[in-house]
Formats: C-alpha cells, structure tokens, sequence
C-alpha cells in the first residue's frame, strides 16, 4: 500500500499568491511520480545553517508533468518556516521530502461523492475530484473558511464539481457559517456515498458527526504538529480506535494523516484517554 | 569493511566491532522500517531502538513537540508497545535484515530494569543494551536515575548482572547534572563498558498565543544542535578524567564536522537523532563527510582521532590554531 | 514611566520599583557608554554592569568566543579593572547620567564577595546588587557556588549583611545543577531579595580545522537563544516553588516574544545579553514589542502576566490553545 | 575622535566578484556620512530567525555619494555567514552597523606613506591612500596574497600610488614571497615617513618588525575574532602595551583596530602576558 517516499533537491518553478495563500511549483519528478491524492510532502526551510530544523508539512494541490514532475502546494504564511518560504523565487531549490502518509483511500466502484475543505484544506481535493471523476463518481464540493479570500479553488470546484457549496464564517461569500452548517443538506440533496474531508481538527469533528448522523463513511485527513513526517519521532499521535475496538496513539503522519473520520476520537485529542493502550494507571509517569 | 574505503572507520564498543562510528539515536529512528526506506539499515554503525518498557506506553499527551532556536522540545513519553511485543516483531524484524541493534531499556525501578534485561538475555539479535539513565526512579521521587550517582550504578549494576558478557552494557547520560563525571564514574565502577551522552536536557517552552507551555507535558527534552555545545562538553570531560571508557556522543550532529568535533573531545562512535527528523538520509551523508574530513586531515584510522583535542598544547600549535 | 502609554510596564525588585522590565544582562552591555551611543540608557528597566571584582583581572587568553547554532559560547572571565576603579570612574558616570545600576559582583570566597558589598555601601547609584554566584570557590577547589546550595547561601547571606537595607540583593543562578529549586530556596533562605536566571551553562566546541577546543580556556559559557528552553525551564520552576520571590528572567532573548514567554513563565523582569551584541538596539525594541504583544493581549498591567501560564488549565483552555 | 556609528537596514546596490573576492554595495547614507578611512561596518548573516548570531566584520573599501551614500565593503567566503553574504543579491536588505573602530590616524604635515596590503586587507588602503592625497602625502604601495587571484586592488594601487610593489606566494603575480619581504627595500627606496598596514596577524608583526628596524611609525589594523564589534563584549581583546608602559588587554574593535604596531604584544596574543593588567597569579582561575 505505502509508496516509498524519496529526498530530493528540487528546483522551485513559480511561486505566486491566490488571494491568502501563496501556491509554490517545485520541479520533483520522482515524488510526482509516486503521488496518490491526499499525500503531503515535507520541506526543509530557512537554508544551510538553519534555526528552523523541523520540516513543514503540506499537503500536495496538484503534480503536473512539465519538466519531468512538478508538485505544488499552497501555504499560508504562520511562523518562521513558511515566511522564509514565501521569500523564494523561481529557480531557487527546495529541499523535498515525499509523498509522504496515507492516501484517500479509492472507492471500488462509482459512487457519490461530497468533497469537503476548510481554509487551505481544500487544496488536496482537486487531485482526488480528478481520480474519482476518472473512475465515474459524482463530486460535489463543500468549501468554506473564514472569509472569502481564504476560500481556497472556488472557481476550479465549480468546474469540477456538480455543485458547489461554499461558506465563509464573515459572511462574505456563499453561506455565513462553516462547512458543517451545510453539509447535512449537501449529502441528502446528493444522496451521497461518502463524504471527503480536509481542514483544521474542529472542522473535521463537525464534519465526522454529520457523517455519523446520516451513516455513511468520512475519510478525513487531519492536520496534527509534525516534527519529522516520517514516522520516526513519534510526536505527532492522536487517538484511534483500531479494527479490534482498541484505542491506540497513531502517528498522523505515518497511519494517516487519512483516517476513518468515526475511528478518529477527535474530543480525545490531546490528552491520552484513559481506556487507550498503554494508558498511564494511577499517577507515576515516566521519561 | 569501511564505506569507501580509504579510512578505517572500524568503532569498538567493549567487545564488539562495529564497521563505522556512526549510529542512530534512541527514540529517534522508529522501529527500523521507517527509516529504512531512505536508507540502508545495514550500513549503519549500530541502530539504537526507542528506550524499550516493561509494558506497553501510551506515552504523553499532544502536543509533544515544539520548535526552539536550532533545537527542538520533545515530551513522547516512552511510547512503545511494551517489551514482549518488542521481542515478538521488532526485534526478528531488525535481526532478520542483519542490522546491528542496539536495544535501549527505560524501567522505573532497579528492578524493572534487572527484568528487561533478563527479557532480553536470550533474544537473538542484541548487539549492545543501552540503559537510559533519564527514567524517574519510582522509588526516590520521580528523581531522574542519571541525576544521581548511586541509583545510576545500581541500575547499570543489575542491567549488567543480568546479560550476557558478551553484549556490553552502555550507560546513557544527561547534560544537566552538576557533576557528569561524578555520575559517569559511579556508572562505570557499576560495571558499564561503554557510556553514550547526552540525553536531552529539560527545557520548556511558552507558547505566548495560548499563554500556555508550549508542551501538553510541560517540560520536554532539548536535542538538536542547539546542545551541542553541552554534548561537546560532557564528552570531553568524561573523556578527560576516564581515558579507557569508549563513548557514543550524541547531541546536535548534523554534518561530519559536528561528528568530528564529537570524535576529537572524546566519542569513539557518534549517534544521530534530531538531525534525521531533518534529513532522513542524515546517517549515510554524516559517515561520508566524516570519511572525508578524516581522509583530508591524513588519518588512516579514526581511532587516532578520538579525544585528539585533548593532545597537550605546543606553542606551536597556537601559532598553527591562529591562523 | 511607561514608553508609549497603555499598559503599565512597572516593575518590582524587592522595593525597588523599575518604570519596565527590560534589562540589559551582566558583562553584556559593556561599561554603559559603548550601549549609550545606540539606545538612551535611562530607558532601560536598568543596566546592570558587567560583575566586578575585587582586584583588575586580565581575563582569559583569546581566542574566547566561539559562535554555535543559535548560541555564543564565551570565556571572557571577568575581565575589568576591579573596584577601585570602577568606583571612581565607571559608577559615577552611570550614576551622573541618570541610570539605574545593578552592580554585579563576582567573587571567589565567601570574604571576597562580603567586601565586595562593603565596599558598594556607602556608594550613590547602586540599584540593586546581583551576585554572580556562577563563579568558582576556591575554598572548595573551584566548585562553582550556583552548583552547592549551602555555600551560594553563606555567600548571599554575607552580602545582605554588608549591603543597606533598601538595596536589594539579587542572586544569579545557572541552569546546569541537579536541582534549580533547591539552589533557589537556599539564597532565598540566605536573604536573597530576588533572582535572576540563567547565567551561561557550560558548554565546549571544538575548531575540526585546528582540532583543538575552540576557545582558547577550552570550555566556556552557553548564551543566546539555544539555551532559551532551558531558562524558561529554570524560572517556571523556580516560580511554581516559590511565587513570591520576583525573579529576572533571561537567556536567550531577541525579541518581545521571548521575553513575554519568560514573563508568562515567572520572571517579573526580564535582561538582554547576547542579543545586543546582535543588535545593539536590541532593548527599546524589545521593550516596544513587549508592550505591543501584551497590548494585543489586553493587559493593562505588566504584572497581571507574570507567571500566566502557571494557572490551572480548564477543559476550555485546552481547546482554545489547540486550534 | 570617535564618530557615533548607527544600525542601518541598507539595499544591496550590487554585488559582484572580484578575482577571489566577493565585493558587496549597500546603500547607507548615515554610514557614509560618518566614514572615515579606517573604519570597519557589521553584518547580521542568516536573515530572520538566523542561526548565526554574531555579526560579521568588514573593512569599508568605499563610499560613494551615489543614492545619499552607499558602502562597499570586499570579503572572502569563510563559514556560514559569509556564504550567506555571497548569496545576496541586488535589493536584497542588509542589517549594517557602523562605522566602528578607530580609524587610521592621519599626519598633520604631508609625509611620504607607505601603504602594505594582505588579501583582503588592501582594501581598506584606497580609502586612505586618497585622504593622504588630498593632504599632500606621497603613497607607495606593497600588495601580496598567497596566489595572483587574492591580490586585491593592484589596478588601483598602480594608478594611485607612485610605485607600487606586488607579492605572492607562489610567484603567480610580482616578487615571490610575502609584503614583509620587499618592504624594507621599498621603505629606503621611498624614505618613507610612516607605514600603513592591514592583512593577517603574522604579516603585521612582520611588517612592524620591518618598520622597527628602520625607525618609522607602523599603524597597524589588527583582525580579531569579534562577537559584537562595538566593544560590549570583551572577546576581541589583545596585549597592547599603554603610553604608561602597562600592557593591558584591549579591545579591537573598539580601541582598534588600528594600532600602533610597536605597541600591539604580537608574540603574546593568544595569552595573557604575566605582566599584562590584572594578569593571574599563580594558579586561581575564576568565572
Ligand atoms: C499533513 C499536513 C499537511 C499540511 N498541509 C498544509 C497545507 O497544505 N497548507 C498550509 O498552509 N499548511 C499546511 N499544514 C500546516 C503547516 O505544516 C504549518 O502551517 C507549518 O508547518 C507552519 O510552519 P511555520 O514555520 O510557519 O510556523 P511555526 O509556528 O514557526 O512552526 C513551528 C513548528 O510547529 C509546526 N507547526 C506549526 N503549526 C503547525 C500546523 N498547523 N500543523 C502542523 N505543524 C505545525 C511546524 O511544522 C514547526 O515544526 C499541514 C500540516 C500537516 C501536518
Ligand atoms: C575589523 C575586521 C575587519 C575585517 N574585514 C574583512 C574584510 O574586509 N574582508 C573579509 O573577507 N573579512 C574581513 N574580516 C574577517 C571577517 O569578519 C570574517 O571572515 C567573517 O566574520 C567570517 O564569518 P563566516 O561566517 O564566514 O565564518 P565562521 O567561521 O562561520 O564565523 C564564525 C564566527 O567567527 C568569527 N570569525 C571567523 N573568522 C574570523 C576572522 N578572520 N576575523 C574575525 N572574526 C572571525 C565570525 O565573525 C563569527 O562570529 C574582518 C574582521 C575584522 C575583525
Ligand atoms: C523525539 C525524541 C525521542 C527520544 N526518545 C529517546 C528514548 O526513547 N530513549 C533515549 O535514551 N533517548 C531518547 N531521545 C534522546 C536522543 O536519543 C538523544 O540522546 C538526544 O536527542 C540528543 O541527540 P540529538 O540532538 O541528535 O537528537 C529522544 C530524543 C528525541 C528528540
Ligand atoms: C560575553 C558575555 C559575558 C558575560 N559576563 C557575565 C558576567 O560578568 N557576570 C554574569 O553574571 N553573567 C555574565 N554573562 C551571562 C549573561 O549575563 C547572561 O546571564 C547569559 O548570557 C544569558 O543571557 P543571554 O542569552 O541573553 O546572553 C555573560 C555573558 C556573555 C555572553
Ligand atoms: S511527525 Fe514524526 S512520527 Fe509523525
Ligand atoms: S567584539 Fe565585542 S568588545 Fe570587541
């Protein structure tokens, strides 16, 4: 199932804001190569001798074939790592870690399909849309964020999708609310098969109880602090409920970030839930 | 048995050769699989597992991890599956791809510790035990057992007692004690054959948006480059005041200078941890600029290298070291 | 008093009250003069000299600073001209221009750093006393005092005593002990007014060129942000154990965010070190980015942060810092 | 005598290479304005969030009334921060502090002068050659480096100076040797009143030496290691002998880095001479 995920140096084609965001093309034919929707690659940032020493993760927008492979990935400037990253310029290189993680995993047959991203979630949607589309599903998207300049690929939705629903939280475009608001009417109108979702944690709750609600299955793809991508660190675990019914911490980043959106104890995240294995019993903690 | 041939890399560890100096660090390399699929496991000096437990370890909450100025806070918390789950898939998996293993228990008592070394007595695939000192003792407070000599040397006394004497017993260290010799001697006369050093110190951090610590733990351990200076350091006074004690440094290597720099203050083989969060491919990179570094600087053997700072200063080589 | 007008930025050491907290740290800010040709001196919460000693000592040979990730590692070793001089000369202009000294001394026996206090009694323009406790004991073949709480205690415990009741006494504590508290609680119980942490930990490089130590006195002291982790580590401690005693924070502050996380840590003030030497404006900068963030923050009152993040976390908090 | 020197964000005018060395314009008219020939400016290296913290010393090479007052300043790659510096480009901005130091003391009376270069130590002699000039001052020069490719500035020396004297190491440009070699000669040949010199420590004992032994005046410009270049931290220190005849030890960059060569401790940098000021006795060390 696991691609194996490869290192390279790879040199930045474009670089360029779509309204919030900014969205960078790096030249990677080996990591375009082994891509599958809902991979993310790692970036190391801020050059030789950096202060910054983990790496960022982002998940892939689109891999297109030019110059061999090109992966793009769209970002919004937070801190120290994404700032240096918004300073590139083309033909700068880039140190690339990928596709790294879980796919969406493809349904065998044709099926109804809601696709649903908050903020810059939305950007792993598309190269999915497309998989399916090739496969013969229905799509229909569910985008939203806080305000209409954060809506990530509202246009390119429309194109794709059959319909497409958007919210922001000001109101400013589509419905006022979030996407959770409206995805209950979203599925019933689309008799959907199962729902697709990519966004920040409490997004991806709301989304998984709406799924619950209508019984059909969420794949979500979480978004938890990362401190390698690659499975090696360990600090990047949430709790889920594993085809046994027990609780273990996973890694997201090696198990997911694709999980299961009900297998997912979302309420449970950030602490370690007292029926989990390996629980602490009583008080002493150790290391 | 050297990478590309022209330096003899060959490390020792007590009895037992490894065909470079260059390891991984505990926790630090997952169960093997991970890193393996960027690089050759067998290549490695050594690969060092997770500190092992007794029972199976959620370990602590999340966030677990924040980033400081060249380093980073990690609280993971031991997570493992515990030592018979360990035994039962890790274990075979690394002896079954021929990859030295260096297998690195955490207990909370003496005790404990004597079982998981027994545990681990007649498992195939063993190549050295290394006891992480940075446990809190159960039975003195949650006191950390490398922060104090005693309760060190009985842990590595009964670690020691308990395995085999072919498969040496290393002692691993931590920086933020106020005497590291004190303790590295206590662990040496309770029978250590090799020490590594340095474990994280404790740090913390704030996260000034949540006006919280950054940690849902709290406090967490400091690795990466930002602690060399203090890996550099541990190394070369342990090195200074127990000459014969083979030592494994660790602590902020992120290029073979950063290895060599360990290697000339004292370390006869370096392990690698933070820096492979960084770069996955760090251990091949690290042994092939160390190789070169070696090869330029005209040594035939990296032994010769090892504690070569400590050499008595000649007025010549001020003037040499000036320029 | 405060800079630019909307929260109240006042300090507390002891009695003595301090218009913002932002300090330059001892041995970092040169005589004054060289600072004042970038930043107005009576500006800063205060300035606190480099630690004076009793005879003039030439310090160490060079070279004494070796630049690491994030970090500076020196062995400057108390160069200056002793007190007589800076008594009739460096005092005085400190003192004529307006700006709040914190003398701090340094000493290698509990007589020396009494003297050391006697000597300051009866002199204008001495804010407070910060006793650099970072230095060896000849009486107890050169252990550090900041490393054995008993004698940092005689050592505080003397200068109170030599030192007029309304001068508070500071005492400066190193992170790299077994038990930071514990050192603390001893100065405290000594007659310590306030503390300050963290002086430099200990630290090593090796020049892989020269392959000897880098500095020329081998080891030297660890400062700029690299070691923020373990500073934020030492005053949240030393704050959870003992509330009331103020504390001043520092290592490795850059900017108002570092600072602010010392403050939400429990440092009621805050020093500047080595980040002056990165930007010799660094104080006004970070006293303005301090003000803003604790602006943005809805803080009135400088005082209502100090050891924020100590307050018990609700269910609520837990989600609110998780998005 | 000391000017104020001042921080400055300066742009990049230009950067380009010049045989080994990279030489790099700024635009900082405060600095300009304040520049004597003499004078040394820092860098911050590594951009935000650098991992590199101590900033970098450059000689001032020029300043020109282009766009208020530009700086140039001429270096060679070293370690990280200077390999930062290589990877500027035009626009790009510079954290630049200075002018610092004490700059090359001028005579009153025209004079003959000898000017003698190492590397990139010649670079800071066109500043001063062209004030001695303006004075009335005759200038010879001496330039040598190890090879023909790191001998900086011979062009201009030929056009500025009466004669001027080249060396290097392997023979590739001028005599083979070293500035110290030939200097004797050129001091007689010129009856030179005084030397100026810049370059590494052993080559300015050697021409203070020369100096000595023919009884003139060598103002010497060391370079030390130096963690802030504006004299707060105490690590640029040297032996240098005081007008009362005590040795202390004194800072580079602040009492610097021009010196009187016969009164810098050459043979005793490195160490604290046992005579020099508050030198220990015996065996206590402390702090
Ligand atoms: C699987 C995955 C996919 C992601 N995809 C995208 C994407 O497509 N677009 C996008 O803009 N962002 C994405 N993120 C979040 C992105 O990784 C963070 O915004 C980025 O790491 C912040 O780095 P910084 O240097 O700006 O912030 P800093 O605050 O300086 O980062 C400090 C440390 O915290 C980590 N960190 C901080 N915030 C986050 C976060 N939200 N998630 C994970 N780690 C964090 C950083 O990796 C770094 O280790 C993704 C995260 C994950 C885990
Ligand atoms: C007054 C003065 C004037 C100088 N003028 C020039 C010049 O015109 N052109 C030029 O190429 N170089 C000059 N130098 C040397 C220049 O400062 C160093 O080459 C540079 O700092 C090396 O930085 P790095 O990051 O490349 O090396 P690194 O080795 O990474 O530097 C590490 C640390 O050591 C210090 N350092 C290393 N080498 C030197 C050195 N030789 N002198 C002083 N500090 C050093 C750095 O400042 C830094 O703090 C001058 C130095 C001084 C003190
Ligand atoms: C995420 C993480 C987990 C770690 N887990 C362990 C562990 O289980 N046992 C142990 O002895 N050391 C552990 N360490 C410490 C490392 O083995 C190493 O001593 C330390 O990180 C310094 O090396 P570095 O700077 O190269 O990372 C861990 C370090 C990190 C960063
Ligand atoms: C060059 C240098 C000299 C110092 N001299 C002294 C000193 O004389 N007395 C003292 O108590 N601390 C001294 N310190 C320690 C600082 O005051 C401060 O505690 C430490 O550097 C951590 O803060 P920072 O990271 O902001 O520099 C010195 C630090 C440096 C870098
Ligand atoms: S981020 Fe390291 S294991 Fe997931
Ligand atoms: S470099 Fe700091 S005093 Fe000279």
């Amino acid at each position: 199932m696991a691609v194996t995920p490869v290192q390279v140096t790879g040199t930045v084609l474009t670089i360029r804001r779509v309204d919030a965001y900014h969205a960078l093309t790096v030249v990677a034919p080996a990591v375009a190569d082994r891509f599958r929707p809902g991979h993310f690659v790692t970036v190391s940032t801020g050059g030789p001798a950096t202060a910054t020493l983990t790496r960022r993760a982002f998940a892939v927008h689109d891999v297109k074939p030019d110059y061999g492979g090109t992966v793009e990935f769209v970002f919004t400037v937070r801190g120290a790592g994404t700032s240096w990253l918004a300073a590139r310029r083309a033909r700068d290189t880039l140190d690339l870690v990928g596709p790294l993680g879980r796919p969406f995993p493809l349904p065998r047959d044709p099926c109804r399909c809601v696709l649903v991203g908050s903020e810059y979630g939305s950007a792993s949607l598309f190269a999915l849309a497309d998989v399916l589309q090739g496969r013969g599903c229905r799509i229909d998207f569910v985008l939203g964020a806080a305000s209409a300049d954060r809506v990530f690929g509202a246009l390119r939705a429309r194109r794709i999708g059959e319909t497409t629903t958007l919210t922001t939280e000001d109101g400013s475009l589509g419905m006022r609310g979030q996407v959770a608001d409206v995805l209950a009417g979203v599925i019933a109108d689309t008799r959907a098969d199962v729902v697709y979702a990519c966004g920040p944690r409490d997004m991806l709750r709301a989304v998984t109880a709406v799924a619950i609600e209508l019984d059909i299955p969420a794949q979500v793809s979480v978004e938890e602090a990362m401190a390698c991508g690659t499975g090696l660190c360990m600090t990047c675990v949430l709790p889920v409920i594993g085809d046994d019914g027990v609780t273990r911490m996973v890694r997201a980043c090696a198990e997911g970030p694709v999980f299961r959106g009900e297998r997912v104890r979302f309420e449970d995240v950030g602490t370690i839930p007292f029926d989990a294995l390996g629980a602490p019993r009583g008080l002493g903690g150790m290391g | 048995m050297t990478t590309t041939g022209t330096v003899d890399l060959r490390a020792y560890l007590g009895h037992v050769e490894l065909p470079n100096p260059v390891l991984t660090a505990s926790g630090c390399a997952g169960m093997g699989r991970e890193l393996a699929q960027f690089a050759d496991l067998t290549r490695l000096g050594a690969f060092a597992t997770r500190s092992i437990t007794m029972a199976p370890r959620a370990g602590r909450p999340t966030p677990r991890m924040a980033e400081t100025p060249s380093g980073l806070l990690n609280s993971v918390g031991l997570q493992g599956p515990g030592i018979e789950a360990f035994l039962e898939e890790e274990l075979p998996w690394l002896a079954g791809h021929g990859v030295r293993t260096i297998v690195s228990i955490g207990g909370g008592s003496v005790a404990e510790f004597a079982a998981l070394a027994r545990r681990l007595a007649d498992a195939t695939g063993v190549t050295a035990i290394e006891v992480n000192l940075s446990c809190p003792n159960i039975e003195d407070r949650g006191r950390l057992f490398a922060r104090d000599g005693s309760s060190a040397a009985e842990v590595v006394a009964a670690v020691r007692g308990a395995t085999r004497y072919d498969v040496p017993v290393i002692a691993k260290l931590a920086p933020d004690v106020a005497d590291v010799v004190a303790v590295a001697r206590s662990c040496v006369d309770g029978g250590a054959d090799a020490l590594s050093m340095i474990n994280t110190p404790q740090g913390m951090a704030i996260d000034v948006d949540a006006m919280r610590p950054a940690l849902a733990a709290g406090s967490g351990g400091l690795s990466g480059p930002a602690v060399r200076p203090l890996a550099v350091r541990c190394v070369w006074q342990v090195h200074a005041a127990l000459p014969g004690v083979p030592i494994i440094g660790m602590g902020g290597v992120l290029t073979g200078r950063d290895a060599l720099e360990l290697i000339l203050a004292g370390a006869c083989a370096v392990a690698v941890g933070t820096a492979l969060f960084h770069d996955p491919n760090a251990c091949p990179r690290i042994l092939r600029e160390l190789e070169d570094l070696l090869h330029e600087r005209g040594f035939d053997r990296l032994a010769d290298a090892v504690g070569l700072a400590h050499r008595p200063v000649l007025r010549n080589d001020l003037k040499e070291s000036s320029l």
